[in-house]
């Protein structure tokens, strides 16, 4: 800023805006003010969150053994490669692009990673980075095309899925596969924290939680920033908290059908998911970087006048979601045990963009968050575990799939109406 | 529908009847063959019921992480005895493994494991169903100098890989037969093989004496287009799975052959075995086969696949595997009464 | 006409889109410290114009100087990077974003990797009060819920709070309220007077004569006159705009080339 | 009107607007506008053809058969069924929508029509409308949960996706397939026109372009509003008219590999595909219907607030487009003999939006035409058929689909580039 | 205040979007045969109400009559079939279409089952030639070419030049050149005399007191006064805005609820 406004600032200063909560409001006000807003519509993930636990209630009556530890456990792992990739087209989504070469993406990076681990005798740590690798490759060059020849996304990106196929074949062979036995890449699906270990980091997160928000809190407080009151601060921390504490419970539970053979403890992919999860959330919602994926997104005009270089935003996105991709594969990988010529094909890419929609983010650019995969890859998930347990005939299950999914959205689009219909 | 629901028949989950456990079955998909939703899963059933047992029976639909996710699935259900067709050795393996770790006995069906743990095979022997499609090609053709066509099933599947060598191993030693023109058929497509059978066919320039399809959906692609350009019953056509369309095709001469594996037959087996492992009886074995992975042998019930042609149709309704009435309806009741089947 | 060398000048500037041929030889100078108009009908292409200038799309033919040196603006960044800044007439703001957001996008404030908020945030209250901005509920809000008026007003702070060296205003205070506008008027003089070079598009001859120092009035795409805004009356400058001519205004006018 | 402005019309009249085409040009000058235009980037459908003939003449070069009179007729009837998907899938995607159901809404469609013939002995007639009832029912609930209750086109048409799987496995489960070989259904991809009848359908459809092209000029001279000169316009009639007789000559040359079976005529599929293209044609161009459509996918709030009830135009989008599904998916049974549980599935649904994209619909609403699909229908179809000539192993088949797809689309993109950078 | 029935009446009509209460309990009237003018600051509610009359969003609580009689309106459907035209501050033109194309969304006119794209075409270019748009090369030009007063012309032509009881023009003048000012400001007043209600909503005051029969200023949301134009003047207007009161002022005005 230059100093042309600094003269009037100061008397400006007092005027301060209505709704901006410079001033510490009492819980009791916050409280009535969430729910003005919730019926105003403006409701945050709740929809979303609202149709899966309409899942988890229908499926709990369907069958029994829906809620027990064990397969709850099992959910996590199920949906391991799912949010992954859903978190990895989160921010093409929101640049408004496609990439429907994703899945393949991580089915070739994975077998990569298997080659050089079963044919090449490399270390895992070797075998990943060069899956890694492979994905940040593959998402440049997608980048680049689209970016810089200006060809719609969803045409190179279909191009790449066919074209992907083929190099997954040659790379495996014909109806081959390649065995995932190492044991830290097979671990990641199939092994477990210890229990103490799990107790351990769970309290630490949710230490790190409570540090960050009250600090954030004082911070703005101290500099008379807009601020939620200290008591929701609180309310927050205390929730999350009891959800992750609820949620370690059960996983360090022996969940084992077979007395012989306890398994109990967090699912590695679980704390992956977490890391996937800070690392995209930070990164989209508190770097500069990110800050411009939404501009291009909402309105790429705006973001080139502002000076934001679109071309380098893009190519950027898809290298880094394809490297995302390529650690869903990964998992996958790891959950299967193998990577095969069909592996990141089938429903794979239509079944992850589906779960980024349900959680929340338009396929037309510009909204969306990486927490948004979470609810949606477990709604996803959920509809699979639970037809699993039902053990129906093929078509019912499809047509019952097809069913779910609609509930799980409608819920979400009838709770988000009125939002609509207030023009929100 | 699965048992654990309705599971009254056969005192269910605590049951104080014979048979203490549960038999899980994984069918592999609903797209390379039809068997797998109209025979195998009727004829298992019903096994399963009359004696007695709890069981679960499902579709993995060509997808090896959905497979895996319904193991989960039924172990946590409390499946004792799991039998799966597996969609490939490895994805096969991991679950036969985690099944072993938890006490779980496992069966190979129809597809045998490589490096798998698997108490029992049962199966036929997809090699000789190569061989099998070749010997009836080879008799359709004649001594006769022949440009042959192969039309290979998805070259993501292994048993493609099996059926189009045992072939191989059997039409390229005749001298006579040249081998103009090899293409795989991705994800078994039926659609797609029409478009890539029509370009093989142009590319030659129509000269084809015969034409090695894997299977019947995809014979009846190559016959589509034979007729369109009037070639249809001049060309000898090989199939397998013995199912309606590919017999109707024989009947009306358009098919050279295809293959009958009782799904019916192999399904009895398979719950025979699996009940008797439900109550911990050891499986009657017939035979072994090596597992060259694994480095085992592994215990195995072996059935013989059938080669049908227009003289034998009758053979597939007397299994159980179809009904006459589904052969011989419409424009093919004629054709049914010729050739002796109803 | 000036006695200093121009900030910024376009000579013999063409535009064309397709088959459109928008601007025909224009010439146009920008003075440090003055504040010059430009007038014109609705479609004589001031805001091409503008646009040609901050390089959202390049002209076809004709030369662009910068403090006297010939400078090549492929692109909005090339023009920010010389210490030009717009205000355009359709604002270009991300809907989808809110108004901190908006008013820092491009030159966000960070502390190391991460973004400052706080300090981008105290930083657009204080300009938008500034601006005489009341109605506006948080500084949070997203740009999808402003009114006309209040969305202007964040396009203006967006660009004119910025220490650069030329600030192009296309139409800045056509949304705005009587408040809202004298505030604008009041920062364009302020500008000017700090040595900025100000060019200021507007179909308001009153506010033009209060704050320009001269005045260049586009028709059909041509340049009608350049002249001091003392050297004219309004009624010459409506025929200005509406004709391309002006019967009785002494056409001194440097590059006057009427049609 | 009001006469509010009638007091002011007479004399403004005289303005007139300057590039309005009011006055008749010369060639000369017509001719020279147009290469302005394409210098200046306006090119209307020429990318893309671009992108087709590069297509054709990579692929002639490479297999001598490809330019074969055979192979042409072959790749008609190879296309017809993606052309009508892909004019199935503009209108969704003029919304701004998607269907990923509309593949399988064909395969359950045809499912139905086979059925009723091979099962219930109905006259083929019944059976298609049956199909096409299909469609349409399929399309509008489709289109009434997207309008109504709002979830978004991509997870509803997801769930569809599935469901309608689930429907076809059920429909033709016990048998697997189910055979179509009625003499006219078959007939639409396996049969010809006489030649005599060929020539005299491209005589009658060359007068009648003619006939509306002259006259329609001719209106528009006389009432003083915007047209071509006769000039160019003559120029049209006579090109396109051209082509008309090219293809009716080479598809009516004796095609056959074998000389005992004679094959000539145009494939019936072809009339098919021009009877559609008109209709849709129309419908999108010269109706209050297709101007809506348009208005909706351009800025639904706009359509809106000029009084357009935008959910019955997004409903009626969808039931007509799935009606136009279930005929393409008719077309595929008459290709292939069957409907099976495979069909209408695979990539057969990215495929056809792939071709929609190619032909230049655009994924964000607003911009497209029915004649898109005709070009995109045929870059898809070439590929797939000037692979097969080639014969390679599986792998290549696929990189190379990938390859050659991305290459029909960077010529477009390419030679669409100027459009962009100057602006429009 | 006058003696005919107001053809269209607000009376305590309540906005909200979520948190923000937009609108208080506001009463509105407009007369046949008057030019009602709504002023008021950024932010003000002034468009909000607008779009609360044209069904855009419906208001939370209220009444509504129209010709004294209690109605429901429900979306812009409603409001038209009542007679009711507006030309939105955001124009809501599709981009993707021209401007014949725009002018008659939703009203096209038809031979048959075909489009009459004869006769909208040349009524299209009736209605802009009569305000004065001289540089639109084409009425087959895309929206998305247009200029910024181009665009706002062709949203007035397509929805004033119809015969409709009631037409609410918000912010009409805002990007319009010299000339096509003075033509829809003659336009708004041939409109009234011929009997229909105009609301106009305006930030220049001169066109406001030129055209206007009554004022009502809104300010914070709430309507600070509703007087007729002779009796205040531009000063006490501008104290109205800015600050909702005005000392000096004889308020005799109806339902001036201050704050
Ligand atoms: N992308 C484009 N394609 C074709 N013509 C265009 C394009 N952009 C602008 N024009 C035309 O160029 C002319 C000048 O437009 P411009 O926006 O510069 O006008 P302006 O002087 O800013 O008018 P206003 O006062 O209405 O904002 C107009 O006739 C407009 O129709
Ligand atoms: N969808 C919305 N959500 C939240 N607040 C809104 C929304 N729409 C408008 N507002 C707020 O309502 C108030 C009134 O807005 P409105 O557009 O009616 O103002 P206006 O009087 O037309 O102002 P202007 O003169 O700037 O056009 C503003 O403070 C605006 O921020
Ligand atoms: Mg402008
Ligand atoms: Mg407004």
């Amino acid at each position: 800023m230059t100093d042309i406004i600094d003269s009037d600032a100061k008397e400006a200063e007092q005027v301060g805006f209505a709704a901006d909560l410079t001033q510490s409001a009492t819980l009791g006000e916050s409280i009535r003010a969430y729910i003005q807003r919730v019926r105003g519509g403006d409701m945050g993930p709740l929809p979303s969150i609202l149709g899966l636990i309409v899942l988890l209630i229908v499926f709990g009556f369907a069958n029994d053994r829906f809620l027990s530890n064990l397969n709850l456990a099992n959910l996590t792992t199920q949906a391991g490669s799912i949010i992954i990739l859903a978190m990895a087209l989160v921010p093409v989504l929101l640049l408004g692009d496609i990439d429907l070469a994703a899945g393949y993406t991580g089915g070739t990076s994975a077998a990569v990673m298997g080659l050089l681990i079963v044919k090449q005798d490399q270390p895992w740590g070797v075998a990943v980075l060069a899956a890694l690798a492979t994905g940040a490759v593959i998402g440049t060059i997608i980048g680049v095309l689209v970016a810089k020849l200006g060809i719609p996304s969803f045409v190179v990106t279909l191009a790449f899925f066919l074209g992907l196929q083929g190099v997954l074949l040659k790379l495996i062979g014909e109806g081959g596969s390649v065995r995932v036995n190492q044991e830290v890449i097979s671990g990641i699906a199939n092994s477990n924290m210890s229990v103490a270990a799990g107790w351990i980091s769970a309290v630490v997160i949710i230490a790190a939680l409570a540090a960050l928000g009250l600090l954030g809190h004082r911070r703005k407080v101290s500099r008379g920033l807009q601020h939620q009151p200290l008591a929701v601060v609180v309310a927050q921390i205390v929730a999350i908290g009891a959800f992750i504490l609820v949620v370690t419970y059960i996983l360090n539970q022996n969940r084992s059908v077979n007395a012989n053979f306890p398994i109990q403890g967090i699912p590695y992919v679980i704390p992956l998911v977490v890391v996937l999860l800070i690392i995209w959330s930070f990164a989209l919602g508190r770097t500069t970087w990110g800050r411009h994926v939404y501009a291009v997104g909402g309105n790429a005009e705006a973001a080139r006048r502002a000076g934001i270089n679109v071309d380098r935003i893009r190519v950027s996105v898809f290298m880094l979601s394809s490297t995302t991709a390529a650690l869903s594969g990964i998992v996958a990988a790891s959950y299967v045990g193998k990577v095969s010529t069909s592996s990141g094909g089938g429903n794979t890419l239509l079944y992850a963009v589906g779960a980024a929609v349900i959680g929340g983010t338009s396929l037309f650019g510009g909204k969306g968050k990486a927490s948004n995969a979470i609810v949606g890859g477990l709604v996803i998930a959920t509809i699979a575990n639970g037809l699993g347990l039902l053990a129906q005939a093929s078509w019912i299950n499809f047509v019952v799939t097809g069913g779910v999914l609609l509930l799980a959205a409608s819920v979400d689009a009838v709770s988000r109406r009125r939002r609509s219909a207030t023009g929100l | 529908g699965g048992s654990d629901s309705e599971g009254g028949d056969g005192g269910s989950a605590g049951g104080n009847s014979k048979a203490e456990g549960k038999i899980g079955v994984i069918l592999p998909d609903t797209k390379s063959s039809v068997r797998w939703e109209s025979a195998d899963k009727p004829a298992l059933e019903k096994a399963f019921k009359a004696a007695g047992v709890d069981y679960d029976v499902q579709n993995a639909e060509g997808d090896a992480d959905k497979m895996a996710t319904i193991a989960d699935g039924m172990i946590t259900g409390g499946v004792t005895v799991l039998a799966i067709v597996n969609l490939d050795s490895e994805s096969g393996a991991a679950i036969e493994s985690k099944a072993a770790k938890q006490g779980v006995k496992t069966i190979d069906y129809d597809r045998l494991t490589l490096g798998g743990s698997a108490d029992v095979y049962i199966s036929y022997d997809n090699s000789k169903v190569g061989a099998l499609q070749g010997e009836g090609l080879a008799k359709c053709l004649g001594e006769k100098d022949a440009n042959i066509v192969f039309l290979n099933g998805s070259p993501t599947d292994n048993n493609a890989k099996l059926f189009s060598d045992g072939a191989h191993s059997v039409l390229d030693k005749v001298s006579t037969y040249t081998n103009v023109a090899e293409q795989s058929v991705p994800d078994w497509d039926n659609d797609k093989a029409v478009t890539i059978f029509e370009q093989l066919y142009t590319k030659v320039d129509g000269k084809v004496d015969g034409v090695y399809a894997a299977n019947d959906g995809l014979a009846g692609g190559v016959i589509s287009i034979l007729k369109k350009n009037g070639q249809n019953g001049k060309v000898p056509v090989t199939g397998q799975d013995a199912s309606v369309e590919g017999l109707q095709n024989i009947l009306a001469g358009d098919q050279c052959m295809t293959i009958q594996k009782s799904a019916t037959g192999q399904a009895n087996a398979l719950a025979e075995t699996a009940i008797a492992m439900v109550k911990g009886e050891d499986p009657k074995t017939t035979s072994t086969v090596k597992d060259d992975e694994g480095g085992r042998d592994v215990p195995s019930i072996l059935l013989d696949p059938v080669s049908i042609d227009k003289t034998n149709v009758q053979a597939v309704v007397d299994a159980g595997d179809l009904k006459a009435s589904d052969i011989c309806e419409g424009k093919f009741a004629q054709l049914c009464k010729d050739n002796g089947v109803g | 006409m000036s006695d200093t060398t121009p900030l910024l000048q376009l000579r013999g500037v063409n535009k064309s889109f397709g088959v459109a041929h928008v601007l025909h030889d224009v010439d146009l100078a920008i003075y440090p410290g003055q504040v010059t108009a430009l007038v014109g009908d609705n479609g004589a292409g001031k805001s091409t114009l503008v646009k040609t200038i901050a390089g959202i799309h390049p002209a076809d033919s004709g030369e662009y100087l910068f403090e006297g040196n010939p400078v090549h603006v492929h692109g909005p960044k090339d023009a920010s990077a010389l210490g030009i800044e717009v205000v355009y007439q359709d604002l270009a703001l991300a809907e989808n974003l809110d108004i901190v957001e908006n008013m820092f996008l491009g030159r966000e404030k960070t502390k190391g990797l991460v973004l400052d908020e706080t300090t981008m945030e105290s930083k657009a209250r204080e300009a938008l009060t500034s601006l005489s901005v009341r109605t506006v509920k948080s500084v949070r809000q997203s740009v999808s819920s402003l009114s006309g008026g209040q969305r202007q007003t964040v396009a203006i702070a967006k660009s004119v709070l910025w220490n650069s060296k030329v600030v192009l205003l296309d139409e800045p205070t056509a949304a705005l309220g009587v408040a809202q506008t004298r505030q604008v008027l009041d920062l364009v003089r302020r500008l000017a007077d700090s040595g900025v070079g100000v060019l200021l598009i507007s179909h308001n001859l009153v506010d033009v004569f209060e704050v320009a120092d001269r005045i260049t009035a586009l028709y059909l795409g041509r340049v009608a006159a350049d002249v001091a805004t003392k050297d004219v009356t309004s009624r010459q400058v409506v025929e200005l705009i509406t004709t391309g001519t002006s019967s009785d205004l002494d056409v001194a006018a440097a590059s006057s080339t009427t049609i």
